[in-house]
């Protein structure tokens, strides 16, 4: 079987703070594979964040990558330089942040700031080096170079209207929806491998956030790229993620498809995520709180980071080490679409074909890290 | 109920409108809403209703501006009847920047209102400030929307819970004032230890609980709570949730809740009140707005919302373009500019899509969206023909759907004529084009408020007088 | 944004009109009457009545107003008393001096100060961030006159190697006047140059943690460009609102440095028109010196428009 | 150095606001999971959790609240600057107030002219008839008086008008700042088109138009042109402070449980503009210091009976080239003074952690 698209091995990321040293990613594993769209969904304070910044490498001062592996198409990114990640960056990884207000820079055009992209990792032949990028910026974008031409196919392509016009606007001039488009126009315009989006739409109200989830569902096929969609809204990664990973205290808790976690979750902790998210579909469902706080992620002594506010939770959560174990309906083969959750939400939304998930040969997983899930949960 | 207060309503319809108020009040009484605590009789007056209330905020900092800056106010609440009954809950929702946390404050005189009035079981208690909404302070409660904000940082819990009633001058010694704070944080479900803590050492579901508690020290009859959950995390939300469920049930609160959570507002509310740029465009009883929403906006706003259940998505109507600025709203309808289901003139041939993408294209000439210079260098940088010509046909390609919906010829050639006007610069020439090609109604009237079974809806097509099915979405 | 142009300067033109009016009244209200004090207690009341009638004190106050108003618009200051030169020449005639220190000063600040604010930030901790640190603070410690002080000592008396006394008009040749003016160029320019480094860094800093940057470093875009191209605009504009209040200090700086190099600036004129008692010149060079003030403070903001596209092309328009 | 909770501060994925979960942890001791004793009404059916082996159990990371005091002590013994500037002021107040006793002789007894630093005169200093060796180490002035001992008793004059001219310029110019900032409308646009009025005029020409009217130098008059000339600095900072407490929502809280605007005032805005007010008044001396010295030198300032070290350090300007100590030494006297002054108003801003933007820069 071929190297997947990306995959993360026991990876663990660290802050030392004066009162002690935050694990905020403890040894989490992931994979990703051409073509997908893979979601991470956990509450605030879960190192959801850390580890997409750590895939890309872009973790800030004083936190560092402490263990584990990176992998992308089975190249280790552990061990490139500096100069090395800073050309996929951008290239074959690409990213997008949750705040639209300031994620683009306020004194430069929209265009420009795509432009300058597309100069960094399509190689149109525009020098991309200070005196020339400087330039640029005091005497303004040529116009009709390549790069800006391709800057305003991709602001057309995320659906901003007059984007010729809308390209030489500034950051401030662009509605909060507009700018998150626009950082998904710069993630997208150079056709990277995989997009990595840090709650794209949370800062954004119910119907922009619609119109960008039906755009990049299509976005994906068009640029064929795959998708870590990281949120903390469980309805947006059942209507837009082919795989799930749930994460809870700086660890993955359950790994599953889209249809199987939310049609069979397991582990407590999604269970009690479920069971306290209100569902608008659901009148009569009695919204019922998981009791306590997430724990400080500072050397967390127990095995069971979720241990404290599990319902289940017994002695040995305690003391032994939860694995991953399978716990859906054994391991199936996916041959129907990977995601029928997905299929039937595109309707009649402008966009999208179905999305039929091109990984038929590989076996559907649906594990749970919980001593008391799993075929050997019987024992205790 | 709402009625943008410059468009001069034709008289009729002022004195409809006032009838429709009475029935509608005699409505919202009895209509069988879902939960117990709602069907008070009718007779009661409800605890706080707001008449035709509005809120400007001016630009203008000192008299240079209102010479030569942009002096026009921004109408953040324009025109909003609302009502909360006894022991019911009252939903607030709406987008931000829609108006609903200034309408929340505006109800407590939090904000000083520009025009209506509000009244407290029957006496007006609009405007009033300092001493004279003192003794109303006991009964009208909030809990604000960023638990860590809205507690003084250099206070203790203690002192914070204190405070109110030693401002209404409540229990007689410091001692008994204790008491009354350590029994309020049991009944928050915080423990008496908490006492001498300051809000920085608690975390945020925590903090909420001790505003939730402040706002109870005056056993009010009323809480406002402004987006209460937004700010804290989804198994703290379903905490905080809980405990304003219970606290209504046992202390018979009216609750007015402010969100924009539509998911959050099907769990909590007996009534919701819908809002888009400053005015209420429908109000129903939640089961009747969740099954059967009147107005386009709220179908839209439903059909945005992510669900888990597969089986529960609907096809989902995407609306375009973003909110327009509240300084300066749109013209009738505020919602006609982005509406799927605006009403095409009486003589139109096509299909609503195709009217709708005619009347986007109108908006977009109107608002000098479109740059022609900008499509000419793009042109240029594709090497193609740089003409008029080119630039009008490039203009017209995307609004003309040339695939298989035929537009209707005249509305063909009124798109082409003004993508050529505009290509040789003549803006003004084609806007009129546009303007005379694509009327509605709902852009010259303001929509009337037609009562519906238990609320009442501001859209035209929904209106029996005027033109257009009401289901054409 | 020519609204926000136009209202700057109405803004400006007011606050000038208000100075102007103060001054007016000012004068007329010294105890016992500017006259008086200008002849001294025992003048003969003739002598009194005929300076007021040449100063126009006599005409009721309204017409005086007017008259002075009018004045002022033609730049008509009157007669200087001690030197019955025109007013007008007095002050010209200073004002280049004064103005040569204070622009050195500016450059001299600005020069030294951005480099080295950003050399710091882009260096945190490293030795030589803090040696910028203890730098500025000790600029920012030192009055310009006492920088004079050690710059005349060191380069005047020690080793002679710029004059140290005396000021050479631009119409001798630009290097004769550069080297009359760069000492106390410098001295004022120091603690100028102190205060905009501090400001440079701690801004420069707050804009490389500010959340663009890190979709700039996502983009893959390399340090020096993120820092040039990006950053630096942005860490500008709080730089420009320090540069411009700290203008007064630049003034005052000069006006006090003039006197270490022997220079008959308007500080010169400014001190002895007021031990000679000769309020038409103290007057004007306070109008002057205000003026100034009021203008510098239209150019910054101004400059904002320049550098802040939020202020050119305000508003969001969907 | 803010006691923000470092786990919330550090945890870089906070995406919510800061206050949300991260810092919440267990409860200390017993380790019921819910920092809430169970809802009042029946246990969620999710079911309640297992109490926490004791063994497994966390301390639970309470925030410590440190009071104002307390804060600035730590932050002095972190930051090394900051602890300088504050032994030296202290050093500088003593020196002030303790002039006669610390200076070695009295600052009007004449000895040898313009004598070089650390040099020897004879003198009778202590009236008993002798002529004993005499040590300057300061060196003497063209009046034959030590340096040191006039730059000694000098301090005490300095530090006086330094504090007179802080405490107009505080008072009048937080006056300015609570009226406009609290009550805003006319009244604001008045006072701040004061302020920028103001502006205007610097110092030396208050100085100067003071002077004109009060008709001679002194004390008085410097505290007077320098006080007025820095109102404009107070009354921008408290109003800006003002303005942005007056939206936090505790204050709408306040006002909510209906707290008059008087409590409001002196309950919830003033305790918290307290921090900035000192950072602000610490920064505001050196700043005055400066300012006098400006006026002194330009012949505005003090008369010579009560000499500052800004009249020393220029009475000694014409002697630059023979005897530059008598002008340098006041002139590294001020620098140091006003030096700590900003290294302590420096530290205690970080330690308020008071952003850039709400402390002046003048």
């Amino acid at each position: 079987m071929s190297d997947p698209l990306l995959e993360v091995e026991d990876l663990r990321t660290q802050f030392p703070t004066e009162r002690g040293v935050v694990e905020a990613v403890d040894g989490v594993s992931l994979r990703i594979e051409p073509g997908e769209i893979v979601g991470l969904v956990g509450e605030s304070g879960s190192g959801k964040s850390v580890l997409a910044e750590s895939i890309i490498g872009i973790v800030e001062e004083p936190g560092e990558i402490v263990g584990g592996d990176i992998r992308l198409r089975g190249e280790s990114l552990r061990d490139k330089s500096e100069a090395e990640l800073a050309a996929l960056r951008g290239g074959e990884l690409a990213m997008v942040f949750q705040d639209p207000m300031n994620s683009l820079n306020p004194t430069l055009p929209v265009g420009e700031q795509i432009a300058e992209t597309v100069r960094l990792h399509q190689g149109v032949g525009e020098s991309v080096r200070l005196p020339a990028e400087v330039k640029r910026k005091i005497l303004g974008v040529a116009k009709n170079s390549e790069a800006w031409r391709r800057a305003i196919t991709m602001l057309e392509a995320v659906e901003i209207p007059e984007p010729e016009s809308r390209a030489t606007d500034y950051p401030h001039q662009f509605s909060g929806g507009m700018r998150q488009r626009a950082m998904i126009a710069m993630a997208l315009s150079c056709e990277p491998d995989l997009l990595i989006t840090d709650e794209p739409t949370t800062a954004l109200d119910v119907t922009i956030q619609a119109q960008i989830l039906g755009e990049l569902k299509g976005l994906k096929e068009a640029f064929d790229t795959s998708i870590l969609m990281i949120t903390h809204d469980l309805a947006v990664v059942a209507e837009t993620c082919d795989r799930v990973n749930v994460m809870y205290a700086g660890e993955i808790v359950e790994k599953a498809s889209a249809q199987q976690l939310f049609a069979n979750p397991q582990h407590p902790y999604t269970q009690g995520l479920l069971a306290s998210t209100p569902r608008l579909e659901d009148p009569n469902q009695e919204i019922d709180p998981i009791s306590g706080t997430v724990p400080e992620l500072i050397d967390i002594p127990y095995a069971c980071h979720f241990a404290p506010r599990c319902p289940e939770a017994k002695r040995e959560c305690y003391d032994i080490e939860p694995e991953f174990r399978p716990v859906g309906e054994g391991i199936e083969r996916s041959t129907e679409p990977s995601n029928p959750a997905t299929a039937a939400a595109d309707g009649e939304g402008r966009r999208g074909d179905r999305s039929v998930s091109n990984t038929e040969d590989r076996p559907e997983e649906h594990v749970a890290a919980c001593l008391r899930r799993g075929r050997e949960a019987d024992r205790l | 109920m709402s009625r943008s207060t410059d468009s001069a309503p034709a008289p009729a319809e002022t004195e409809s409108t006032s009838a429709e108020t009475t029935a509608s009040e005699t409505d919202v009484g009895t209509s069988a809403s879902g939960e117990a605590n709602a069907d008070a009789t009718d007779a009661e007056a409800p605890l706080l209703a707001a008449r035709n209330i509005s809120k400007y905020y001016d630009q203008s900092e000192g008299f240079l501006d209102d010479l030569i800056g942009d002096a026009r106010p921004v109408r953040a609440v324009d025109g909003v009847d609302l009502e909360v009954r006894r022991g019911e809950t009252l939903a607030v929702v709406g987008e931000s920047g829609c108006g609903k946390s200034t309408l929340g404050r505006t109800l407590l005189n939090l904000e000083s209102v520009t025009g209506g009035h509000i009244e407290y079981r029957g006496e007006d208690i609009t405007g009033l400030s300092g001493s004279a909404m003192q003794p109303y302070r006991r009964d009208l409660q909030m809990v604000f929307q960023d638990p860590l904000a809205s507690l003084n940082p250099r206070q203790t819990v203690g002192e914070i819970l204190k405070a109110p009633m030693e401002v209404h001058g409540i229990g007689e010694s410091d001692e008994e004032r204790t008491e009354r704070v350590r029994e309020l944080l049991g009944l928050v479900g915080l423990k008496e230890g908490h006492l001498d803590r300051y809000p920085r050492q608690f975390s945020g579901g925590q903090q909420q609980r001790v505003g939730v508690a402040r706002a109870l020290t005056l056993s009010p009859e009323l809480i406002v709570a402004d987006e209460p959950v937004s700010a804290l995390d989804v198994s703290v939300q379903a905490q905080i949730l809980d405990l304003l469920d219970d606290l209504q049930t046992e202390l018979d609160l009216a609750l007015c809740f402010v969100t924009h959570d539509l998911s959050v507002v099907r769990h909590v509310a007996d009534r919701v009140a819908v809002m888009y740029l400053g005015e209420i465009i429908e109000t129903a009883p939640v089961e009747e707005l969740f099954a059967n929403p009147r107005h386009p906006y709220t179908k839209s706003l439903l059909s945005a919302v992510p669900r888990i259940d597969p089986a529960a998505r609907t096809d989902r109507t995407v609306l375009e373009g973003t909110v327009p600025s509240p300084a300066d709203p749109p013209s009738g309808c505020r919602f006609h500019t982005r509406c799927p289901a605006v009403i095409p003139p009486a003589e139109w041939a096509g299909t609503q899509a195709e009217f709708k993408s005619a009347f986007t294209f109108r908006n977009r000439v109107l608002g000098e969206e479109i740059d022609p210079e900008a499509i000419r260098t793009r042109l240029s940088a594709e090497s193609a023909a740089t003409d008029n010509d080119a630039v009008a046909t490039r203009i017209t390609e995307r609004f003309v759907p040339d695939t298989d919906a035929q537009l209707p010829a005249n509305a063909r050639k009124a798109i082409e004529n003004a993508a050529a006007r505009l290509a040789n610069g003549e803006t003004e020439a084609a806007k009129t084009t546009v303007t005379e090609a694509f009327p509605s109604p709902c852009e010259d009237e303001t929509p009337r408020d037609t009562p519906t079974e238990g609320g009442h809806v501001a859209c035209h097509r929904v209106d029996p007088e005027m033109p257009g099915d009401p289901d054409v979405l | 944004m020519r609204r926000y142009v136009a209202k700057r300067v109405l803004h400006a033109l007011f606050i000038m009109w208000l100075v102007a009016t103060t001054v007016f009244i000012g004068l007329r209200s010294m105890p016992g009457g500017p006259v008086r004090t200008m002849l001294g207690q025992e003048a003969t009341p003739q002598a009194v009545a005929q300076l007021r009638s040449q100063l126009g004190l006599d005409e009721p106050l309204y017409i005086q107003y007017a008259d002075w108003m009018t004045d002022l618009l033609f730049l008509e200051f009157g007669t200087s008393i001690t030197s019955s030169q025109s007013v007008r020449e007095v002050v010209l005639g200073a004002a280049p001096k004064t103005f040569s220190i204070a622009i050195v000063a500016i450059v001299v600040g600005l020069a030294v100060a951005i480099p080295a604010g950003i050399i710091s930030a882009t260096h945190k901790r490293e030795p030589i961030d803090y040696i910028a640190t203890i730098a500025a603070f000790l600029g920012v410690s030192m009055p310009a006159f006492f920088v004079g002080i050690l710059l005349a000592l060191v380069f005047g008396v020690w080793y002679n190697l710029l004059p140290v006394v005396g000021y050479t008009p631009l119409s001798a040749g630009f290097l004769p006047w550069l080297e009359s003016v760069i000492l106390p160029g410098i001295a004022v320019g120091l603690p100028y140059a102190a205060i905009i480094m501090r400001m440079m860094r701690s801004s420069l800093l707050e804009v490389l943690d500010e959340q663009y940057m890190r979709t700039a470093r996502a983009k893959g875009v390399t340090g020096r460009t993120r820092l040039f191209k990006h950053a630096l605009q942005n860490a500008l504009i709080p730089v420009i609102t320090v540069a411009g209040i700290q203008l007064a200090l630049v003034l005052v700086g000069s006006v006090t440095v003039e006197l270490v190099f022997g220079i008959q600036g308007l500080g010169r004129i400014l001190v002895s028109s007021i031990l000679d008692l000769d309020y038409p010149v103290t007057q004007a060079v306070i109008l002057l010196i205000a003026g100034v003030m009021v203008f510098t403070n239209l150019v910054v903001d101004l400059a904002y428009t320049v550098i802040d596209p939020r202020i050119r092309y305000g508003g969001e328009n969907g | 150095m803010n006691d923000e909770p470092p786990n919330a501060r550090s945890n870089p994925d906070h995406e919510r606001t800061r206050n949300a979960e991260t810092d919440g942890g267990l409860d200390p001791g017993i380790g019921r999971n819910s920092p809430s004793e169970p809802e009042p009404t029946e246990t969620p059916p999710f079911g309640e959790p297992m109490d926490v082996p004791p063994e497994y159990r966390q301390e639970e990371s309470v925030v410590e609240h440190r009071s104002l005091r307390s804060r600035i002590v730590r932050g002095l013994r972190e930051d090394k600057l900051a602890l300088f500037g504050a032994v030296v002021v202290v050093g500088f107040v003593l020196v002030a107030v303790f002039a006669p006793y610390v200076a070695p002789y009295d600052p009007g007894a004449t000895f040898g002219f313009m004598q070089s630093p650390d040099s020897y005169s004879q003198a009778d200093v202590d009236g008993d008839g002798s002529i004993e060796r005499v040590w300057h180490p300061l060196g003497t002035d063209s009046f034959g008086y030590d340096v040191l001992s006039r730059i000694i008793f000098g301090a005490r004059v300095s530090l006086a008008v330094a504090l007179a001219t802080v405490l107009v310029a505080f008072t009048i110019g937080t006056a300015i700042g609570l009226a406009a900032g609290f009550y805003g409308g006319w009244i604001d646009s008045v006072l701040m088109r004061y302020v920028d009025f103001q502006w205007a005029f610097p110092e030396i020409i208050l100085g100067v138009a003071i002077i004109a009217f009060a008709g001679g130098r002194g004390v008085e008059n410097v505290v007077i042109a320098i006080g007025i000339a820095y109102i404009d600095d107070f009354a921008r900072l408290i109003r800006g402070e003002v303005l942005s407490l007056r939206e936090e929502e505790y204050v709408t809280a306040a006002r909510a449980i209906g707290m008059s605007n008087r409590r409001i005032m002196t309950k919830e805005i003033l305790p918290n503009a307290v921090a900035p007010l000192i950072v602000q008044a610490t920064l505001m001396i050196p700043l005055a210091i400066l300012a006098e010295a400006g006026l002194s030198f330009l012949g505005l300032g003090v008369s010579p009976t009560t000499p500052t070290w800004g009249l020393l350090l220029s009475d000694g300007r014409q002697f630059i080239s023979r005897a530059w100590w008598i002008s340098v030494m006041p002139g590294i006297a001020i620098m140091v003074v006003v030096l700590a002054f900003n290294t302590l108003g420096d530290g205690l801003r970080d330690i308020f952690d008071v952003s850039d933007s709400e402390v002046e820069q003048r």
